[in-house]
């Protein structure tokens, strides 16, 4: 295998290049998981979320309360004489519940935040659920304290295993992207092969034409950020045990999140993933050939398809708000 | 003392000095005010409760110097929170003091604990934090470690703003490695440690952490068990002040105190006691009464605050983190010596300190 | 009373004012046309009868089978057994033919998750079958797992009409058929909407192309800077040369 | 919306009706008051009196808890917010990504002040010189897209620059620590901007203040000056109906840039400012968080007005600096704790108060306080 950087030609083995693209894919899944949301919203509702973040705080802490219990030392929990906090259920359990209670969050948000402003101009979007975004980092920070928590991998996928060629690895990281990829794949199914799906696709395109043919889309509508919702809370469970778990993970993820969403192109499902596969892998490689430029690596490439291809590489005209 | 103050409106142009510290964990939360009211003369009022603050990750303010030089405002030891050599050597000034230690003294106090536990002649790796700190650190690891027999296989940057160090780790070569030094601090060592035990490299390697806080700590959780690394202050510190600091604390805020909250408590001790020697605020008398004072009442037993490079001379503690459930709020590490300050350190002529230039006092 | 009817409608799109006092009516099973210049009021009037937003209707009142509608969100309104065929088709081109036709069941389907029940509305017909449209446009079987996007001009605008045809259509409203379309795709048009009037089902039909409407329509209206200026048969109509010269430009 | 169909609406016909009407609702009193000797000179005024008010007047000061330094940081930030408001308030443009515009003006001066001058003149001069050429580049590129893409294009280059000042460029700006080594000289060679004002310190305080006074006054009056020109006519014409304006013939998009250029000049001038002020370029001033600081003071403080971001921005400012370190809250006047640890809250509160402009009062605090002062003034002219 070879790798050009700064000229130079290195010739790097083949465990090396295969360890890399499995850094990429699992750190891109996460991406992948919080930009689908983001992307169907964004493409059905023309909805600019910058909250959806959020919605991964939530669901890390809520992924966190479920599956361990905490002592929450530094806020005002604690202060309220809440010394340990949460079920110890186990991540399974997380698992499951999270994202319905993350679905439930959602349709609230879609009730009474997003619902309010639809006819706002997009701007309007992002500055209110910028500020919500703000006000949901702000509580997590009083109720549980600026400090971090450590998310404990589920002790069945804890430490490395130990694959052929590529050696140890990160046990907890591939079940990420199996997760993932069953996760992805239902939501596919969900928007390809049901009427639901049918309906989304279509008020994607043209809303009015749908109303026409006499479907009331506020449900789809709901159910669209409930999903969306619902998917950012199991990004939030899978991902919070990668890094440690404080309030401002939501717009750190965010941030990236919606790179992954232009870049693939607004609406569409696969494009969110070849968006969160790019990033990830970009991440990965650039951090192997050229650490110091990882970081800008990612902003230049979202510039880049942006400029050349601004639907994104596979969103259309039309769906762009 | 009020008339005293007024007639220096050069260098306080208001009622207040601010004393800031930046944290890189959150960009808009960017300043911890310490405010030194002096109309009520020693009152400290910590502005931003200083309980509470954790500095959560990279915690440097090298840049403090800066501030003080252009605002002649009296910078004084634990404030300054990093522990990179260059602060008290070729950067220093005359207007900062620093409380900690810096990266030559951690490494000369862990080298000797490391290296008697894990054997001799053993080969290590390093990742670092590709800043100031993360680059003084490896470098007096290296220098300390090579000292004592063993040899580094390769030591390598990593960009700040990475939060996934599995690339890096991966690079790590397990057969040929025996310790691996992770120069990661606050989030990015949690982060760092918890990713390497994930990978599996604690089967291969030895890890330690040569710069441990508490933060860090609570959120790297069961990763720590059995890592090496040294600590600015710890309240399991069995001595007068720090068990009279610890107690108090308790009483006001019903939890252990972090290193860093000690710290920030001490430190405005020290300075409001300077100003009460030297009978004014005016900084270069209280600068006057800091310089090679001699004070055994932090908790750190006796110490210097060595007047050519202002940094103080004190016992190092070498701390080894304790297993997931052994862990208490507050209690992550056992102390396994409290190395004394004559077995570190260095003279005014040689290491950190021969660059050292403090400058004028106006 | 007819099938449907205007009263004095008055429509704004924000300030502007664009229909002035519009008052017709369709009856049923006729095929009624809507003729006008480009920018007369014709898309308005049909957006105002399907109930989208803009324009806003501040005056008058819409009645579908005697039943207000003025002021009923578009679904509601297409539930009752009005189907628009919009200007420019609009099938939703992401969509294969046959999803685009599977679409129009959707809102029937009760148990799906998404739809609802029509309440207190009655479903007095059912629209066509998915074999009825393939059978009526052949060329449209030939393509139902083709995305609707790749159709031609003509086959978008059977699909278009297939589509609406599949509700339960009481009223079809066909907003400019023929725009784009070449001469004998037009005739394919005319002969579906001559077949789908034949099977009984009422037809607005809203053209700028005067003749080809009079050829296929019973009764008209000419609008004018938003005001009906003609109403009267397709005879009438050819007859009168004033109006057509005045209004239509032919 | 721009639903309007162009059948009906003219637009250059339109356009003169708003001039029209503008005339007619201001009497000739309140053209005066409009008129920009007026804004300058009520500004001048506000400007001189504000530290003392803040920082020493008897009563006034004391409620505030305000300090002098705080004063000049309110107008750097204020002249960052007003900037920022030309183009959301005027054009509808968001930006996220103005933070390249400060922290990059900041940087510019910063180094300028080691490697060129550190005449405090010049360091803006660079600094500001700087600014405008990145607007005017990431302008040309960002401006290709409307909306939601150039909200997130110009977040991107924002960030684009802070990784690029964190890593590989850490051999010039020094990393994560920021940029330490700027030198701030005197002002015209002669006055050190740390120095008390002789004979007016208690008014105005240092030297430094009076310098950021004076080109906060001067912004003020550049910015009146590009709103009432026909720039600004055309700028507002952008916002209302884009189509519209391009309808007329005008090239919106050059418009557009030049809105941007001034836009990130202006953040340029005050990132120098905040170069000179603290000595010092932190790297967060390149962070996309400064960015969303901005966004809140213009949005808080009313977008749409010339004022309401400054208010914003001291209102911003106020309450991060002083609100934060109220440690209770207590009934006014009597020891009675209502809330305990309220310094904490302070970031939550902000968003709170955001979220409810947002929703409730679009045109910000300073609107409300034109409403209201209208309303008193139509109910005075009732009585009468």
């Amino acid at each position: 295998m070879f790798l050009v950087a700064d000229g130079v030609v290195l010739v790097v083995a083949l465990d090396r290049v295969i360890t890399i693209l499995l850094n990429g894919l699992q750190q891109g899944a996460i991406y992948v998981l919080v930009a689908i949301g983001l992307s169907i919203i964004l493409g059905t509702l023309k909805f600019v979320n910058f909250a959806h973040g959020a919605l991964y705080l939530i669901g890390t802490y809520a992924g966190l309360l479920v599956t361990l219990q905490i002592q929450p030392t530094g806020g005002r929990l604690a202060d309220w004489g809440y010394a340990t906090l949460g079920l110890g259920w186990g991540f399974l359990a997380a698992l499951v519940i999270v994202p319905v209670v993350v679905f439930v969050v959602g349709l609230l948000m879609e009730r009474f935040v997003a619902r309010p402003f639809y006819d706002r101009p997009d701007t309007d979007q992002i500055l209110l659920t910028f500020g919500l975004a703000i006000v949901v980092q702000e509580v997590f920070k009083i109720l549980f304290g600026g400090q971090s928590y450590n998310f404990a991998r589920p002790a069945w996928a804890s430490g490395p295993v130990h694959l052929p060629v590529v050696g140890a690895f990160p046990e907890w990281r591939l079940y990420v992207i199996g997760i993932t990829a069953v996760v992805v794949v239902l939501v596919y199914a969900l928007i390809e092969y049901t009427d639901f799906g049918l309906v989304v696709r279509a008020g994607t395109r043209d809303a009015e034409m749908v109303q026409l043919l006499g479907i009331k889309l506020s449900r789809p509508y709901l159910m669209v950020f409930g999903v969306g919702a619902a998917l950012a809370g199991v990004a939030g469970v899978v991902g919070g045990p990668l890094y440690a778990v404080n309030p401002n993970i939501g717009t750190e993820v965010l941030v990236p999140s919606f790179l992954v969403v232009v870049i693939g192109g607004v609406g569409s499902i696969t494009g969110a993933v070849l968006g969160g596969i790019l990033i990830g892998e970009t991440l990965a490689i650039l951090v192997a050939v050229a650490p110091q430029w990882s970081q800008v690596g990612i902003y230049l490439l979202a510039a880049i398809v942006l400029l050349a291809r601004p639907q994104g590489l596979l969103g259309t005209e039309e769906v762009a708000p | 003392m009020r008339e005293t103050v007024d007639d220096d409106t050069e260098s306080f142009t208001d009622a207040r000095a601010e004393l800031q510290i930046h944290r890189n964990s959150d960009p808009v939360n960017l300043r911890l005010r310490l405010r030194y009211d002096y109309a009520g003369t020693r009152q400290t009022d910590s502005g931003a409760d200083t309980s509470d603050f954790d500095p959560a990750d990279r915690t440097t303010v090298s840049t403090e110097a800066d501030f003080v030089v252009n605002d002649r405002v009296v910078f004084i030891g634990g404030i300054g929170l990093t522990h990179a050599d260059d602060t008290n050597g070729s950067d220093c000034v005359r207007y900062s003091f620093r409380e900690v230690f810096n990266t030559t003294m951690s490494a000369q106090a862990l080298a000797p604990v490391v290296t008697d536990e894990y054997g001799d002649d053993l080969s290590f790796y390093q990742l670092y934090a590709d800043y100031n700190w993360g680059q003084s650190q490896q470098e007096s690891m290296n220098t300390y470690f090579t000292e004592a027999g063993w040899s580094q296989i390769d030591s390598v940057a990593t960009p700040l703003g990475t939060s996934d160090f599995s690339s890096f780790l991966s690079q790590v070569p397990r057969d040929e490695a025996d310790v691996l030094f992770l120069n990661h601090y606050g989030l990015d060592g949690a982060n760092s440690l918890s990713q390497a035990i994930d990978r599996g490299l604690n089967e291969d390697v030895e890890i330690v952490m040569p710069l441990y806080n508490r933060p860090m700590a609570q959120a790297a959780s069961g990763a720590i068990d059995g890592v090496f690394g040294t600590a600015a202050w710890d309240s399991q510190i069995d001595n007068e002040p720090s068990n009279q600091f610890t107690q108090a604390f308790q009483d006001e805020y019903d939890r252990i105190p972090s290193g860093v909250a000690q710290l920030a408590y001490a430190q405005t001790l020290q300075y409001a006691a300077a100003v009460e020697r030297a009978g004014t605020f005016y900084p270069p008398e209280v600068i006057r009464q800091l310089e090679d004072y001699e004070y055994d009442n932090i908790g750190m037993g006796p110490e210097t605050m060595r007047a050519c490079d202002h940094q103080a001379h004190r016992a190092v503690p070498v701390v080894r983190g304790l297993p997931e459930d052994e862990q208490e709020q507050g209690q992550f590490f056992e102390i396994v010596e409290l190395t004394p300050r004559d077995e570190i350190g260095y003279g005014c002529d040689e290491g950190p300190a021969a660059e050292c230039d403090l400058g004028p006092y106006e | 009373m007819s099938l449907l009817e205007l009263t004095d409608v008055d429509a704004f799109y924000g300030e502007s004012h664009i229909l002035r006092d519009v008052t017709m009516g369709v009856e049923e099973g006729e095929v009624c046309a809507l003729l006008g210049r480009n920018g007369a009021g014709k898309t308005t009037t049909l957006r105002s009868i399907s109930g989208t937003r803009p324009p806003e209707v501040r005056a008058g009142r819409i009645s579908f089978k005697g039943e207000d509608v003025t002021a009923m969100a578009p679904e509601d309104i297409s539930a009752r057994g009005i189907s628009l065929v919009p200007e420019e088709r609009r099938i939703f081109p992401n969509l294969t033919v046959a999803e685009n036709l599977h679409i129009a069941e959707v809102s029937e389907n009760r148990s799906n998750t998404v739809g609802r029940s029509l309440g207190q509305v009655q479903v007095e017909h059912v629209g066509m079958t998915t074999e009825q449209v393939y059978e009526e446009f052949p060329r449209l079987g030939e393509r139902k797992t083709q995305k609707a996007g790749t159709l031609s001009g003509g086959e978008q605008q059977m699909l278009a009409i297939a589509r609406a045809l599949k509700q339960n259509t009481d009223l079809l409203l066909l907003d400019e058929p023929y725009e784009g379309l070449a001469p004998q795709i037009i005739a394919d048009v005319e002969d579906a909407i001559r077949r789908i009037s034949e099977s009984g089902t009422t037809i607005l039909l809203v053209e700028q192309n005067a003749i080809a409407a009079m050829d296929i329509s019973e009764r008209c209206y000419v609008i004018d800077q938003g005001s009906i200026v003609f109403e009267g048969t397709a005879d009438e109509l050819r007859d009168d040369d004033d109006t057509r010269d005045r209004y239509l430009g032919v | 919306m721009s639903d309007e169909p162009t059948e009906t609406a003219d637009a250059a016909e339109d356009g003169g009706a708003v001039v029209e009407r503008t005339r007619r609702r201001f009497p000739s009193w309140s053209r005066a008051v409009e008129s920009e000797w007026f804004v300058v000179g009520a500004t001048t005024v506000a400007v001189a009196l504000f530290p003392w008010l803040f920082a020493r007047a008897p009563v006034v000061s004391d409620l505030l808890n305000g300090y002098q330094d705080l004063a000049s940081l309110i107008l750097i930030w204020g002249i960052f917010a007003m900037g920022f408001n030309l183009l959301l308030g005027y054009t509808g443009l968001l930006s996220f990504g103005h933070a390249a515009f400060w922290g990059g003006a900041a940087y510019a001066a910063g180094l300028f002040s080691t490697q060129v001058s550190s005449s405090p003149l010049l360091i803006v001069a660079a600094g500001t010189v700087f600014a405008a050429l990145l607007a005017w580049v990431l302008g040309f590129v960002a401006l290709r897209r409307g909306g939601i893409y150039f909200a997130i294009l110009t977040l991107a280059f924002g960030q684009m620059m802070y990784y690029m000042a964190l890593s590989p460029l850490s051999g010039i700006t020094n990393g994560e620590n920021g940029y330490t080594d700027v030198e701030v000289g005197q002002l015209f060679g002669s006055f050190h901007l740390r120095y008390p004002v002789p004979g007016l310190d208690w008014l105005l305080g240092t030297w430094q203040y009076v310098f950021v006074g004076a080109i906060t006054v001067l912004c003020v009056a550049l910015a009146y000056r590009v709103l009432n020109s026909p720039y600004g006519m055309v700028f507002r014409a952008i916002r209302e109906n884009e189509q519209r304006a391009e309808f007329v013939g005008l090239n919106v998009w050059r418009y557009k840039l030049m809105a941007f250029i001034i836009s990130g000049s202006l953040a340029g001038v005050a990132g120098s400012l905040f170069t000179i002020h603290g000595s010092y370029v932190p790297l967060e001033s390149l962070y996309w968080t400064t960015s969303g600081e901005v966004v809140i003071m213009a949005v808080l403080g009313g977008v749409g007005s010339l004022f309401g971001p400054i208010l914003g921005a001291g209102l911003y400012l106020y309450v991060e600096n002083i609100t934060s370190g109220i440690r209770e809250l207590t009934v006014p006047l009597t020891d009675v704790v209502l809330l305990d640890g309220f310094g904490a809250y302070w970031h939550l509160i902000l968003g709170l108060v955001f979220v409810a402009v947002i929703v409730l009062f679009p045109r910000g605090i300073w609107g409300l306080f034109r409403d209201v002062a209208a309303g008193i003034r139509r109910l005075g002219g009732g009585r009468r």
